[in-house]
C-alpha cells in the first residue's frame, strides 16, 4: 500500500514505494523457499545417484566442454544481469535495456547447450526412465532449466513494461526482483556444477 | 473446579486401569529376551510420564481450585510477568527426564542390533522372510527348507530373521517376541529375535499394504530343538520341491493356507538385490492391476483368488515336480 | 531508505560486479582443475569444490544481489534477508546430509552392491536370467 | 476409460453421496438465482482481498472438510466397533482412512488455523490488512480448489487408499493403479502453494506491517506462534512440493525415484514425506499453543507468565522440528547410531513444549480465572495435551518403539497430540473470536455442553487404544478376530468416537441458536480483551480495520490503556484518507484453471492439463500488467462507518 514519503534522493527507485519494499522483502523469503526445494532435489539426486540399474553410470558421459559452456553462458549472463541493476539505479534506461537483453540472450544460450546436452544423453541411453539416479538427475537439472525458461519470460515481460512506462518504483521494484531471480538460479548452477557434474566426474573417474 | 473433578477422576481411573492392565497386554507379556528388553524399558519409561502427570495434573488442580474467580478472590496479581528461579527450574528438570531416558534408549538400540546377551555364544539360526502382497514367505539357507505363512523356530536360540519384500514396504513383527522392522523390497534388514517358551506366537506384518493388508499374518512356533531339528528334516524328506511356476503364482497378490516346500526360493531370487521380480512375474502370468471398483477390477480379482486356490491345491497333490 | 554508501556506489563503475565475476570464473575454474586434474584424495576433493561453492554463493550474494541493503531505516529488513538466507542454508544443509546418511547408514552395505550396475548385476540377473533377459536395456 | 471407472460405482453408499451432492448443488443454484444473490457472492466473497473475510472462508470450508473428515472417522469407528464386522469391505475401509487423514491435517487443521491466523494477525498488529493482500486471495482459492479436487475423488474415478503417507510402492501405478493416488498428489500439491504463499505473506506481515511502537517483543504471543509457524511453512512446504512431484513423475512419466523398477528407493519417499511431515506437526500446534497464551491470560486477567521464554521455547522447537523427522520409521533399520541421534532430538523437542506447559499453568497463578467456553477449551488441552506429550516422548525412545509402530498406540498419541492441541485450539479459538468475525457471542450454556461431551468422548473414544496398542492391534486393520480380545475396547472406542460426532452436532447447533438469539455486541470488547483487535469501536471491525492506526507503548498494550482508563477516543480531525487494494476475480480464476490443470493430470488427459497451465500462466502475466494501486476511502466515509460526530 503506497503512502505519500519522503525520500532521500539516492534511495534507489525500486525502495521507494511501500509496495516495492515489501514485494522485495517477500521474493527473498520466497528465495529461501526454493532453496529449501532445491536443496530436496539435491538430497534426491545425492541418494539416488549410484543407483543406475542396468543404465549407463551418469559420470560416464558428462563432457567437460558442454558443461563449460553452460556455465561460462550462465556466469556471465548473472553478471551482465548485475550490470543493468546498476544501470537502472544510475537511471538508465537504455544501459537497463541493453544489459538485460544480453542477459536474456546469454539464457537462450545457455537453454540451448542443456538441451542439446540432454538430447546427447537421451541418444546415449539415458533418459528419465532410465534409471533412479537419471531421473534424479534430469528433474534436478530439468528444474533449473524450467527455472531458466521462466525467467526469460518473466524478464521480457517486465522490459516490456519499463519499455512503456520508464523507471517508475513500480516496474524498478519489478527489474529489481527479477534480477534477484536470476543471479540465484546461478547460485543454483554453481551447486549442480560441484555436486552433479564434478562429483560425478570425479566418482566415475576414481 | 467441582465441574473439573469429574475430569480429572476419569483421569486417574485410567491410569489405575492401565497399571492393572499391563501384564493382560502382549506386549507387556514378552515370551523372549528382545521382548522382555523392550517391556523393561516401556515400563520405566511409564514411571516417570506416571510422574509427570501427577505434577501437572496435581498443580493444575490446586491452581485452578485456588485462583478460580470468586467474591472476596485473594492473592490476584495481575503483573505477575514470571520468575526466573521458576523457569529455571523447569528447564532444568526436563532436561535431567530426557537424559535420564536416553541413556537406557541408546543402550537398548545398541543392544538390538545384536543377538540377545544371554545366548551370545550361540549360533543363530538364518531365516530370510519375505514379504509378498498378502503372505509371508520363509526361507531356511540351512535346512534348504521354505515355509509360507508359519514358521517354526527353536526356543533358546537366537533367530536372525534378513527381511525383504517382493513389493509393499511391510513391517515383519512378532509381538510377543520383540519389537518390529520393516521389510523393504531391493533392502535387507536384519532383525534378531528369540523365544524363550515353547509355543505358538501370532505375527503379522504392522505396516499398511493394500487390501489384503489385514490378513497379512503368519504363526511362530517355537519348539526344543530337538523337535526342530525333527521337523526340519522331515520336512526336507517329504515335502514338494518349491518350482518356479509355483513361486511366480506365489507372487500375485492374494492370501494362501499355509504352505512347505523343501527347497527355497533363494536358489533363483533375492529379492533384497532383484526388487523388479515379483512385477516380472505378474507380467509373465498376464496379470494386471485395475481399477478396484471397476468392473475389470471385480474380475481381475476373482481370478487371482481361484489361481490361489489352484496354487494351494497342487502344493497338497505334489505334482510341483511335474513343472 | 538506503544509506547514502549503497546508491552511491551506483554512480560510479561497476566494479564490485566486475570483481564477483572475475573471482566467480576463477574459483569456477580452479574447482574444474582440483576435480579433474589433481590427485587428490576424493574426500579433499569434495571439501574443497563444495568450499569453493558455497563460497561463490556468498559472492553473487554479497556482490550481486546486495543482500546486506536495507530499506528502510532500521535494520530490520537486511537481518531479516540474512537470517532468512543463513535458515534456509541450515535447512538445505539438514535435508542433503541428514537424507543421504539416513539413506545409507545401515543399508550401505547391501544397498551399494546391487545397484551399482554392472558385473555384480550381472550376477543378481543372472540366476533369474531364464525370465528376466531381454527386459531392460543393457547398456555396455 | 470406460464410464464404470470414471465414475464410483457398486456402493449404496456412494449413490447416495452422488443424490446428495447433485440436489445440494441444485439447492444453492437455486437460491442463488432466486434471491439475485450471484452479484453479492462475486461481489463480497469471490472477488475480495478483505483478510478477515478469506479468513472466513477459510474457516467455513475447514468446519466442512471437519465435517468431511469425521464422518469418514465415524464410519472407521462403526467398522471396528465389534470384531469380524462387515460394514465396510477391506478397500471402501482403505480410503477412508486415507481421506480422514489427508483431510483432517491437510484441508481442515491448516486451513482452520490460517483461517484464524488471516482474521485475528492484522488486527493483533494493528495493520490494515496483509502485506499482499491480492496473495492472500490467490493463497485461499489455491487451498480451496485443492481440497475440492481432492474430494470430488470419491464420487469420481475413486479415492486414494494408500494411507495419507502414501508410502511407495504401495502408491505406485503397479499396485494403486487409477485416478486415486494422482487425486492426493494433485490435491495436496495445487494447495500447498497456497499454504506457501500464506507463509510468505504473513512472514512480511508480522516483520513490516506492525503497529508503530510494536516491537518484536511487544506483539502478543498468537502473532509470535503465526511467525514461527510461517518461517517452518516456508521451510516445509517446498520439500512437499518436491517429494509430491517426483512422485507424479513416478506414476505419470515413468521415472524410477521410488519404483520397484529401474533401482528406485522406496525408503526416500518415506524420508521426503517425513522430512516435511514432522515441521507439519509443529505447524498445525504451533498456532494452537498461541491461542491458548492469549485465551488462557485473558480469562486469567493476568500478564502470560515468562513471556521470552514463550517466544525462546518456540524458536526452539521451529529449529528442532527439522531435526527429528526419522522417529518416524525407527524400524526402516538405519542403524542404531541414527536411531539413538534421533531418539534423543525427539525427546528434546518435549524440553520446550514443557516450560511452555508450566508457564500455562503458572499465567493462571495468582490470577483470576473465568470459566468461559474458550478458557475450558485451554484447560482440557492441558490436561489431555500432556497425555499426548508424554506418550510421544515414549514413541522416540527407538528400541520400545519397535514395540509400538504403526499400532494403536501411536494413533491414540497423535490424536491426543492433533486433537487435545489442534482441535481444541481451533474451536476455542473460534468461541473466542468469534463475535470479532460476527458480532456476536456463541451461546456459552450449548458451549459448555459441546465441551463436556467432546472432551469426554474424546477420552473414551482414544484413551482404550493406548492399551489396544500395546496389546498388539495393528492400526489400518479393517478388521479383527474375535479370539484378538480387541472387541470389548474398540466398543468402547467407537462409543467415544459417537459422543465426539454428537458434540459437533451440537456446536453447529449453537452457530444456528446464536445466530437467531444471541444478543449482539455493541463494543468491539466482547471479553475484555487484551490485544489491539478488540479495540476497534464497533463488534466487527470495519473493512479497512483502524481508521487511526494505534501507537502501541508496550505488552498488552489495550488491556493496560483500559487499566489506566485511557482508551484513546477517535476524533473526526485525525482521520485522514484511506488507502485499500482493490478486489480482484484473478486469484479466483487462477485457481479454476489449476481444478482443470489438476483434474486433467489426474486423469491423465495431457491435453486438459496443458490447457489449465497454460490458463494458470495466463493469469499470473495478466496479473503483472496490471497496474492497480487500490483506491482510497474518504474521510466521510470513514466518519459515516466509525459513528463519530464532527
Amino acid at each position: 500500500m503506497a503512502h505519500a514519503e519522503t525520500h532521500d534522493p539516492n534511495t534507489p527507485l525500486e525502495y521507494r514505494s511501500e509496495t516495492g519494499r515489501l514485494n522485495i522483502l517477500g521474493f527473498w523469503i520466497f528465495l529461501g523457499a526454493e532453496i529449501a526445494l532445491f536443496a530436496t532435489l539435491f538430497a534426491t539426486y545425492m541418494v539416488l545417484s549410484h543407483r543406475v540399474a542396468d543404465g549407463p553410470a551418469l559420470g560416464e558421459l558428462f563432457e567437460v566442454e558442454s558443461l563449460l559452456i553452460q556455465t561460462f553462458l550462465l556466469l556471465t549472463s548473472s553478471f551482465t544481469c548485475g550490470l543493468a541493476v546498476h544501470e537502472m539505479r544510475r537511471h538508465n534506461v537504455k544501459g537497463l535495456i541493453t544489459w538485460m537483453a544480453i542477459t536474456l540472450g546469454l539464457g537462450l544460450g545457455f537453454l540451448y547447450f542443456e538441451i542439446q546436452e540432454f538430447l546427447h544423453f537421451i541418444h546415449e541411453g539415458a533418459n528419465i526412465g532410465t534409471s533412479a539416479a537419471w531421473s534424479g538427475f534430469f528433474v534436478l537439472v530439468g528444474t533449473h532449466g524450467a527455472h531458466v525458461t521462466f525467467g526469460i519470460f518473466w524478464v521480457t515481460m517486465v522490459l516490456i513494461q519499463v519499455a512503456k512506462r520508464g523507471l517508475t518504483p513500480a516496474t524498478s521494484a519489478k527489474v529489481f526482483i527479477t534480477s534477484l531471480y536470476w543471479h540465484f538460479l546461478d547460485v543454483v548452477w554453481i551447486f549442480i556444477f560441484t555436486a552433479v557434474y564434478l562429483m560425478g566426474m570425479v566418482t566415475h573417474n576414481g | 473446579m467441582r465441574r473439573l473433578k469429574p475430569f480429572f477422576t476419569f483421569g486417574l481411573l485410567m491410569a489405575v486401569f492401565m497399571l492393572s492392565g499391563c501384564s493382560d497386554m502382549i506386549v507387556l507379556d514378552p515370551k523372549g529376551p528382545v521382548g522382555a528388553e523392550q517391556r523393561d524399558l516401556i515400563m520405566y519409561s511409564i514411571w516417570f510420564m506416571l510422574f509427570i502427570l501427577l505434577v501437572v495434573y496435581a498443580l493444575t488442580a490446586f491452581i485452578v481450585y485456588k485462583y478460580r474467580d470468586r467474591k472476596n478472590h485473594k492473592g490476584y496479581d495481575p503483573d505477575n510477568e514470571g520468575s526466573h528461579l521458576l523457569e529455571t527450574i523447569w528447564w532444568i528438570i526436563p532436561i535431567i527426564i530426557v537424559i535420564a531416558l536416553s541413556i537406557p534408549t541408546v543402550k537398548s538400540i545398541y543392544s538390538l542390533e545384536g543377538p540377545p546377551e544371554e545366548s551370545k555364544d550361540q549360533k543363530p539360526l538364518v531365516i530370510h522372510a519375505t514379504s509378498v502382497n498378502w503372505k509371508w514367505v520363509f526361507s531356511y539357507p540351512e535346512q534348504d527348507i521354505e515355509t509360507v505363512n508359519y514358521l517354526h523356530i527353536p526356543e533358546d536360540r537366537p533367530v536372525l530373521f534378513k527381511l525383504t519384500s517382493a513389493d509393499s514396504m511391510a513391517s515383519f513383527w512378532v509381538p510377543q517376541l520383540g519389537g518390529q522392522k520393516y521389510a523393504m523390497a531391493g533392502m535387507e534388514t536384519e532383525l534378531y529375535l528369540q523365544a524363550d517358551e515353547q509355543g505358538t506366537y501370532e505375527g503379522r506384518n504392522s505396516n499398511f499394504t493394500g487390501e489384503g493388508f489385514t490378513n497379512h499374518t503368519f504363526d511362530v512356533m517355537a519348539m526344543s530343538d530337538a523337535e526342530f531339528e525333527k521337523w526340519a528334516s522331515e520336512t526336507k524328506a517329504d515335502a514338494p520341491e518349491l518350482s518356479k511356476g509355483q513361486y511366480d503364482k506365489l507372487m500375485l497378490p492374494g492370501h494362501v493356507k499355509q504352505m512347505t516346500f523343501s527347497s527355497t526360493h533363494l536358489d533363483w531370487v533375492d529379492h533384497a538385490k532383484n526388487p523388479e521380480y515379483a512385477l516380472d512375474a505378474r507380467e509373465r502370468l498376464g496379470y494386471e492391476e485395475k481399477l478396484p471398483h471397476s468392473k475389470a477390477g471385480k474380475e481381475e480379482k476373482k481370478k487371482r483368488e481361484e489361481e490361489m486356490k489352484k496354487l494351494e491345491e497342487s502344493e497338497s497333490h505334489g505334482d510341483s515336480h511335474a513343472h | 531508505m538506503a544509506n547514502k554508501t549503497v546508491a552511491n556506489e551506483h554512480h560510479g563503475f561497476p566494479w564490485k560486479h566486475l570483481i564477483g565475476f572475475v573471482l566467480s570464473i576463477v574459483l569456477t575454474l580452479f574447482a574444474l582443475w582440483i576435480a579433474l586434474e589433481t590427485d587428490l584424495s576424493l574426500t579433499w576433493i569434495l571439501i574443497i569444490i563444495f568450499g569453493f561453492a558455497f563460497l561463490q554463493a556468498a559472492l553473487q550474494l554479497l556482490m550481486f544481489m546486495h543482500v546486506t541493503e536495507n530499506s528502510t531505516k532500521s535494520n530490520l529488513t537486511s537481518r531479516v534477508q540474512i537470517g532468512n538466507i543463513l535458515f534456509a542454508a541450515f535447512v538445505a544443509i539438514v535435508i542433503v546430509i541428514g537424507s543421504v546418511w539416513v539413506m545409507t547408514a545401515g543399508h550401505a552395505k547391501h544397498d551399494k552392491d546391487q545397484h551399482a550396475p554392472k558385473t555384480e548385476n550381472h550376477e543378481n540377473h543372472g540366476g533369474g536370467s531364464e525370465h528376466d533377459s531381454g527386459e531392460h536395456g543393457s547398456h555396455e | 476409460m470406460k464410464w464404470d471407472e470414471f465414475f464410483v460405482t457398486g456402493d449404496p453408499m456412494i449413490y447416495g453421496a452422488d443424490v446428495s451432492i447433485v440436489l445440494t448443488m441444485v439447492g444453492i443454484l437455486f437460491y442463488l438465482t432466486k434471491y439475485k444473490k450471484w452479484k453479492w457472492l462475486w461481489d463480497e466473497w469471490l472477488t475480495t482481498v478483505d483478510h478477515k473475510k478469506l479468513g472466513i472462508m477459510y474457516i467455513v470450508s475447514a468446519v466442512l472438510m471437519l465435517f468431511r473428515g469425521g464422518v469418514d472417522a465415524l464410519l472407521m469407528r462403526t467398522q471396528l466397533a465389534v470384531p469380524e464386522a462387515k460394514f465396510l469391505d477391506s478397500q471402501h475401509y482403505n480410503e477412508i482412512f486415507t481421506t480422514h487423514g489427508t483431510i483432517m491435517i491437510i484441508f481442515m487443521a491448516m486451513p482452520f488455523l490460517i483461517g484464524l491466523i488471516n482474521v485475528v494477525v492484522p488486527l493483533q498488529i494493528g495493520a490494515r490488512d496483509v502485506a499482499y493482500p491480492y496473495l492472500n486471495a490467490v493463497s485461499f482459492w489455491t487451498f480451496f480448489i485443492g481440497a475440492m479436487l481432492f474430494n470430488i475423488s470419491f464420487v469420481i474415478g475413486g479415492s486414494p487408499s494408500a494411507g495419507w503417507t502414501s508410502y511407495m510402492p504401495l502408491a505406485s501405478n503397479e499396485l494403486s493403479p487409477g485416478p486415486g493416488q494422482n487425486y492426493y498428489l494433485l490435491g495436496l500439491q495445487i494447495a500447498g502453494i497456497g499454504t506457501l504463499l500464506t507463509g510468505i505473506n504473513f512472514l512480511v506481515t508480522i516483520l513490516k506491517m506492525r503497529a508503530p511502537g510494536m516491537t518484536l517483543f511487544r506483539m502478543p504471543m498468537f502473532t509470535w506462534s503465526s511467525l514461527v509457524t510461517m518461517v517452518i511453512i516456508i521451510f516445509a512446504f517446498p520439500i512437499l512440493t518436491v517429494a509430491l512431484a517426483l512422485m507424479t513423475f513416478d506414476r505419470l512419466f515413468g521415472s524410477h525415484f521410488f519404483t520397484l523398477q529401474g533401482a528406485g528407493m522406496d525408503m526416500l519417499w518415506a524420508n521426503l514425506f517425513w522430512l516435511w511431515g514432522h515441521p507439519e506437526v509443529y505447524i498445525v500446534i504451533l498456532p494452537a499453543f498461541g491461542m491458548f497464551s492469549e485465551i488462557i491470560s485473558t480469562f486469567s486477567r493476568k500478564t502470560l507468565f515468562g513471556y521470552k521464554a514463550m517466544i525462546w521455547s518456540m524458536l526452539l522447537i521451529a529449529g528442532y522440528s527439522f531435526l527429528v523427522w526419522v522417529h518416524h520409521f525407527f524400524t526402516m533399520g538405519s542403524g542404531a547410531l541414527v536411531n539413538s541421534v534421533f531418539s534423543i532430538t525427539t525427546m528434546a523437542i518435549g524440553i520446550p513444549t514443557g516450560v511452555k506447559i508450566f508457564n500455562w499453568l503458572f499465567t493462571m497463578y495468582r490470577g483470576k480465572i473465568q470459566f468461559t467456553t474458550p478458557m475450558l477449551w485451554s484447560l482440557g488441552f492441558i490436561v489431555n495435551f500432556v497425555i499426548g506429550g508424554v506418550t510421544g516422548v515414549m514413541l522416540a525412545m527407538a528400541a520400545a518403539d519397535y514395540q509400538y509402530h504403526n499400532t494403536y498406540f501411536l494413533v491414540s498419541h497423535f490424536h491426543y497430540v492433533l486433537i487435545a492441541g489442534t482441535v481444541f485450539a481451533c474451536f476455542a479459538g473460534l468461541i473466542y473470536w468469534y463475535p470479532k468475525m460476527f458480532g456476536y457471542k456463541l451461546n456459552e450454556r450449548i458451549g459448555k455442553w459441546v465441551f463436556w461431551v467432546f472432551t469426554i468422548g474424546f477420552n473414551v473414544c482414544f484413551f482404550p487404544q493406548y492399551f489396544l496398542g500395546l496389546d498388539g492391534m495393528p492400526r489400518r486393520v479393517y478388521t479383527y478376530s474375535e479370539e484378538s480380545g480387541w472387541g470389548p475396547l474398540n466398543m468402547v472406542s467407537t462409543i467415544g468416537g459417537f459422543m465426539m460426532g454428537i458434540a459437533f452436532l451440537i456446536l453447529v447447533y449453537n452457530m444456528y441458536y446464536s445466530f437467531r438469539y444471541a444478543k449482539r455486541e455493541t463494543t468491539g470488547d466482547a471479553w475484555d480483551g487484551r490485544t489491539l483487535e478488540w479495540s476497534t469501536p464497533t463488534a466487527m471491525p470495519p473493512f479497512y480495520n483502524f481508521a487511526k492506526i494505534p501507537e502501541v507503548t508496550g505488552l498488552d498494550h489495550f488491556w493496560r490503556q483500559k487499566q489506566a482508563g485511557k482508551v484513546e477516543k477517535l476524533k473526526a480531525e485525525d482521520i485522514k484518507p484511506i488507502h485499500m487494494p482493490s478486489n480482484s476475480g484473478v486469484p479466483f480464476i487462477m485457481a479454476s484453471f489449476f481444478f482443470v490443470a489438476g483434474f486433467g493430470m489426474v486423469f491423465e488427459w495431457m491435453w486438459m492439463a496443458i490447457f489449465g497451465i497454460i490458463g494458470v500462466f495466463g493469469t499470473l502475466f495478466y496479473r503483472s500488467f496490471e497496474y492497480d494501486d487500490g483506491y482510497y476511502v474518504s474521510v466521510e466515509e470513514v466518519i459515516e462507518t466509525e459513528k463519530i460526530s464532527k
